[in-house]
């Protein structure tokens, strides 16, 4: 048991997979030499050498193009792409391809592919480092979203994800890597890809958010606590398949919901979570549900960029505003 | 020290014509090989294969029966018994001389335009009618487990044809992965960035180009200003090599030495087989839009058929009667698949629900019930062709 | 004033606008000599010659890609991408800079580009033919999308978009080429770019859809009324930006909405719509938002196409369920 | 016909040693182009331009503008006052030689390294600042009103590149677009589709390669199996050139003779210039861990600006006060920038809202409004930086 942040866990997952599976390789951008930009692949080159820790020329659509010939072929590839605005160049073949091959062929070929990418702003980076496109790669049939917001939950949803035998988008918030740490115990335990992760019960409200903006949700929730309200935090790091039961659950307990996210507002993954609660969970309703999330515009560059993101005051003075309303 | 390259010199005004310190620092070649001329004859010595009777009667055959299933598929289109469908009238020895050259646990990665290359390397007549049909269930392939199914997005499978590659590579098996691509498909980045992939790597695949001379409605000249697509290897610093791609015997040998090599460790080759789309693009195009007649006829000499019987004649390897009984055997054959065809009622409709995942999340499971029950709300299901 | 089908329409509207400005200009695979495979540019060739109407190389990013250079440079090029299913690739180019050219540089490059290209199921065509991927363009801030339901609507709202200043995905029916026809007075007029069109009024419930499912929609409500019913039913063309009073407007006086759409369900575009009800019209709902959607699966390949796509059974049984809720 | 060609022969076991009927179809060569030697002395005639001692000079200040420029933004950067930056350090000829090529109407397409050629082309330091610092307005550019803005998305910049020649050309003027790129972008599949759009249509356009042989840890062996990355433009049908790109006459002199062929109808040109990476890729790498500074040392001896240096002593042209007073100018217009930069306050944050369309939609007005709304609730404005 040792204290991880969560690139290292995220580093311990991968090292775990390779270790238990043979199958497992590892290729990317500066991931192995260099052991990935944020260090996520640091020391698998040397402990599993060239041949299963691989770096490859820059070409991001071929890197997702050929670790499909390589899934299909029985090896189970984790590429990394080096941040997510350059993962759409791979739009297609993800698609197209990774997510297909298994019904195009009615299970005769397969795909278990994870495709990790660095997501997410906050980092103070030049731009298209700051993406967040989970809601169109949970628009995808065939594909899994997975992002974790925590150390433990990154170590175990990727352990999940490189056995799963189907392509997981796998997206890591930058914000996070160093910032969000836990005590892990590295034995290969794996979370299951389909459950929302209640952080924190609570009776007044619902607050829904996945990656770094659980963090900031938390903190809203404890901060309203010391008011005397109570407000549930759920964590749906498992975007695609969406656990619609534990959102269901919780907001008929509270009747309340605040959903935020970091992508633009605009058919970003929150709209499928509230139009989930319109649908199935109308009755529970007792006050319009309010969507946090970043504005339809593009993420400002450094010097901005705090003025985008959600942030505590947003997210708290929109649960106030749920709870205001009679 | 050179000058008067042809860099400082042409084409455009020459102004600055100093004499620049230039020296050439890489030299390449680009090759054309022909086995058969246009007549059958053969030029130059043949490779060893070609010494055996069954092997270019095999091709023969292969050619034939490609051909066969060819019009019988634009029949039943043009009758509305088959989905949209690409002719590979032509084009026959690209696919088939490809596929000769290849052991059956090498992987084929096929373009849309490949039906004969799938017949010989065991995919089943009526499985390719089920596909053109629009039925999955033509991609599952009883016979190469591991060859892809068509790729519709041009050249996208490219890439998949590397990562194929790459596993044999590590694994160390002496196999190899062969993908078609078309000249049109050549224009694409995935399929350079396929190019560099494996030319950096080293990785057993071997890519050939079906230059058919068009892309739909754009001929090749107005595809790209390389003056032949074989020289696209240069980029990627791998061997590229033209072939007449109406003379299978030249495909199969290129391809069988791609692949020999491959196997040895030499990496990947880029092969362009030069042919012509004598026909539509698919039964939805009308070429007469873009292309004379005129233009077209004088290919039919070429097509690689009429030119494997010319040889194989000129050697006395093809009778008169032999000739009749394997059209008749391909054409009972196709006539036998199309029926059984035509007679497999489709799918359960509710399988679409079923390959998306080795596991159905239980959101998916959910649409499937919804779906399932209004199913049975309906009394008959539509027709569905 | 004549009759024109919807891919008639497309071609009128881009004629008129290349007679009206002389940088407009057509670019394309197979868009000049065969004048598209749907023949949406027939005749261009002939009429403004081979420097405004190009036929390109194979090669969709590059088609997106140059056209953004073509634009900045005053030029306004309007790209065809032969199938939507072929345009995951021009995502990089569409989202990392025709969507962002102007912000980036605090509009001094910008980017009037149009990027048409055929839509959604139901031809019986092979597989990637057949794609419905608007809710992804919706969800990139700086881009507009449209998709037109009837042949006027295509002709007005294809000019507007070549005419507007930014870039617009233009995405046409399929399945409306041939079937919608309307008389049109090809005299110039364009529609806005951010009005839904109510087809027909209605109290008892609203339907909201676009593309080819407009005329399910519409059909289902002809049926409906037969039995009494009052169904309005409101086109949302301009699917970005969202004309959201239209939509709330509609609720707050039927109370009972059911949003159709062919993508797959999950991060649709209707789940935009339906998040913006729960959050500004919840208490006009009287009954859970239903949304008929594409299933979270592939298209099936045309043998069971037809049981994919929503049909005017499935929207019917909807608006009866919105209907029986008390 | 031939045989033993390396298609044949090499490498791989030989099997089919048959004569194989092949014919040489197309031949290419690649030149290298010097005009002066590491010690600065000139290598065969020098260009007309070469003779000009002001533009010799001007090239000269240029680079030094560039590298002050480049230490001062690193030093920022490590006291936490400007964002992740990319240095040029080693690389400033290939920027340079390039933008002193061009005439102001042309346009410049630059990738993330190229600010020397920025500040050519008449960017401001302060524009620079004020981009790496995170502000948009960095990308306004009184001066060079055409040119694009920095492209972070590696290579992506090429297709544009193409499309602003194509809009040239439409329009029949003489001039020009010139796209910088790196070695690792020469991998990816929008350049190739660029370069082969180039090709087809002739476009004016100019891709210069600064081959600074590292792709942030990735070396450019590791990068393609192409020799020379000049050698690419073979695939596309186009001239390729491989320059010493540390030899600022030479990059010049190449650009020069590629534009005016541009102009004269002549089409695309690649030229690849060589030179090295002196530094981290930017201040977020650290490049021990990935090579050895072994391996970069000897590199310092054919850097670009002692190059240059060299050849203008060696040739009378530059005086050690001129020199001194050419660094002193240097850093002081540095200095006064970075004060500039940071004393320009941040843009207001509305303006976030404000250039996504000429026109914006009522949505998003009211998303501005709401967040007009937060803002004035907030006492203070955080800081900045
Ligand atoms: C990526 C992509 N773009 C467009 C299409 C539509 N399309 C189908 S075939 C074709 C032409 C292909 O030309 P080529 O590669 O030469 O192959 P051929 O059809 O001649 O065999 C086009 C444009 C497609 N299938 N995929
Ligand atoms: C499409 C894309 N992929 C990855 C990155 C991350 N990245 C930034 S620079 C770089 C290496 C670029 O190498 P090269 O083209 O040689 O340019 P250099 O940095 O050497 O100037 C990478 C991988 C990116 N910016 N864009
Ligand atoms: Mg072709
Ligand atoms: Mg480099």
């Amino acid at each position: 048991m040792s204290e991880l942040s969560l690139v290292q866990a995220v580093n311990a997952a991968l090292r775990r997979a390779m270790i238990d599976d043979s199958h497992v390789i590892v290729l990317g951008e500066d991931v192995a030499v260099d052991g990935g930009v944020f260090r996520a692949t640091d020391g698998l080159l040397r402990e599993f050498g060239t041949e299963r820790v691989i770096d490859t020329p820059l070409a991001e659509a071929g890197i997702v193009g050929l670790s499909i010939g390589l899934a299909a072929q029985g090896m189970r590839p984790v590429a990394e792409i080096q941040f997510t605005g350059f993962m759409y160049t791979c739009m297609d073949q993800l698609l197209n391809h990774a997510s297909r091959l298994r019904n195009r062929t009615r299970g005769r070929l397969n795909c278990p592919l994870v495709v990790r990418s660095p997501c997410g702003g906050g980092i103070r980076a030049v731009e298209h480092h700051s993406e967040s496109p989970e809601a169109m790669f949970a628009h995808v049939p065939g594909l899994r979203v997975v992002i974790p917001s925590s150390a433990a939950r990154a170590y175990g949803l990727l352990l999940a994800a490189i056995r799963d035998a189907d392509p997981v988008v796998f997206l890591e918030p930058t914000r996070l890597y160093r910032a969000a740490r836990d005590e892990i115990v590295d034995d290969g335990t794996s979370l299951p890809l389909d459950k929302a992760f209640n952080l924190r019960s609570g009776t007044d409200a619902t607050l829904i958010a996945w990656g770094a903006l659980v963090h900031e949700s938390l903190a809203v929730a404890a901060e309203l606590a010391s008011e005397g309200i109570s407000v549930e935090v759920i964590d749906v790091a498992t975007l695609k398949p969406l656990d619609t039961e534990t959102i269901l659950a919780s907001v008929a307990k509270t009747g309340r919901c605040v959903i935020v996210h970091e992508a633009p507002l605009t058919a970003g993954f929150g709209a499928e979570i509230a139009a989930r609660l319109a649908e199935e969970g109308l009755s529970s309703l007792l006050a319009p549900i309010v969507r946090v999330a970043g504005y339809d515009t593009v993420m400002p560059l450094p010097r901005l960029e705090h003025h985008y993101l959600p942030d505590t005051r947003r997210i708290a003075a929109a649960v106030r505003r749920v709870l205001a309303y009679r | 020290m050179r000058q008067n390259s042809s860099w400082w010199v042409s084409p455009g005004p020459l102004r600055d014509s100093w004499e620049a310190a230039t020296s050439i620092i890489a030299r390449f070649e680009i090759e054309h090989l022909q086995c058969l001329d246009a007549e059958g004859l053969p030029v130059g010595q043949l490779p060893a294969f070609a010494e055996d009777r069954e092997a270019l009667l095999a091709m023969y055959r292969a050619m034939v029966l490609a051909r066969t299933f060819d019009a019988k598929a634009v029949s039943l289109q043009r009758t509305g018994r088959l989905g949209t469908y690409a002719s590979a009238l032509g084009q026959e020895a690209v696919s088939v001389g490809t596929a000769s050259a290849m052991r059956s646990e090498d992987v084929f990665l096929p373009s849309f335009r490949e039906h004969g290359g799938q017949l010989v390397r065991g995919v089943t007549l009526v499985e390719l009618f089920l596909f053109w049909g629009g039925d999955e269930r033509g991609n599952v392939f009883a016979g190469p487990r591991h060859d892809f199914p068509v790729s519709i997005p041009v050249g996208s499978h490219a890439p998949h044809a590397v990562g194929v590659a790459l596993a044999m590579k590590l694994r160390r098996e002496p196999r190899a992965a062969v993908a078609v691509i078309g000249d049109g498909a050549t224009s694409k980045g995935d399929v350079y960035e396929a190019l560099n992939f494996a030319g950096v790597w080293r990785t057993p695949v071997i890519f050939v180009i079906n230059n058919n001379r068009w892309a739909i409605s754009v001929p090749v000249e107005k595809q790209t200003a390389s003056r032949t697509l074989a020289q696209k290897a240069i980029a990627a610093g791998i061997e590229g090599l033209q072939v007449d791609g109406n003379d299978v015997i030249a495909v199969r040998a290129a391809v069988e030495r791609g692949l020999e090599r491959a196997r040895g460790g030499g990496g990947a080759a880029w092969i362009e087989a030069v042919t012509y789309r004598l026909g539509d693009h698919t039964t939805a195009d009308d070429a007469s839009r873009y292309r004379d007649d005129a233009l077209v006829s004088p290919h039919w000499h070429d097509e690689p058929i009429a030119r494997l019987r010319r040889h194989l004649v000129h050697r006395g390897m093809l009778q008169k009667n032999d000739e009749e009984s394997l059209l008749e055997d391909c054409r009972s054959a196709v006539e036998a698949a199309a029926n059984e065809y035509m007679a497999t009622p489709p799918q359960d409709p509710l399988s679409m629900f079923d390959h998306l995942f080795a596991v159905s999340p239980a959101d998916l499971k959910r649409q499937r019930e919804a779906f399932a029950a209004t199913m049975t709300v309906t009394t008959s299901p539509r027709s569905t062709r």
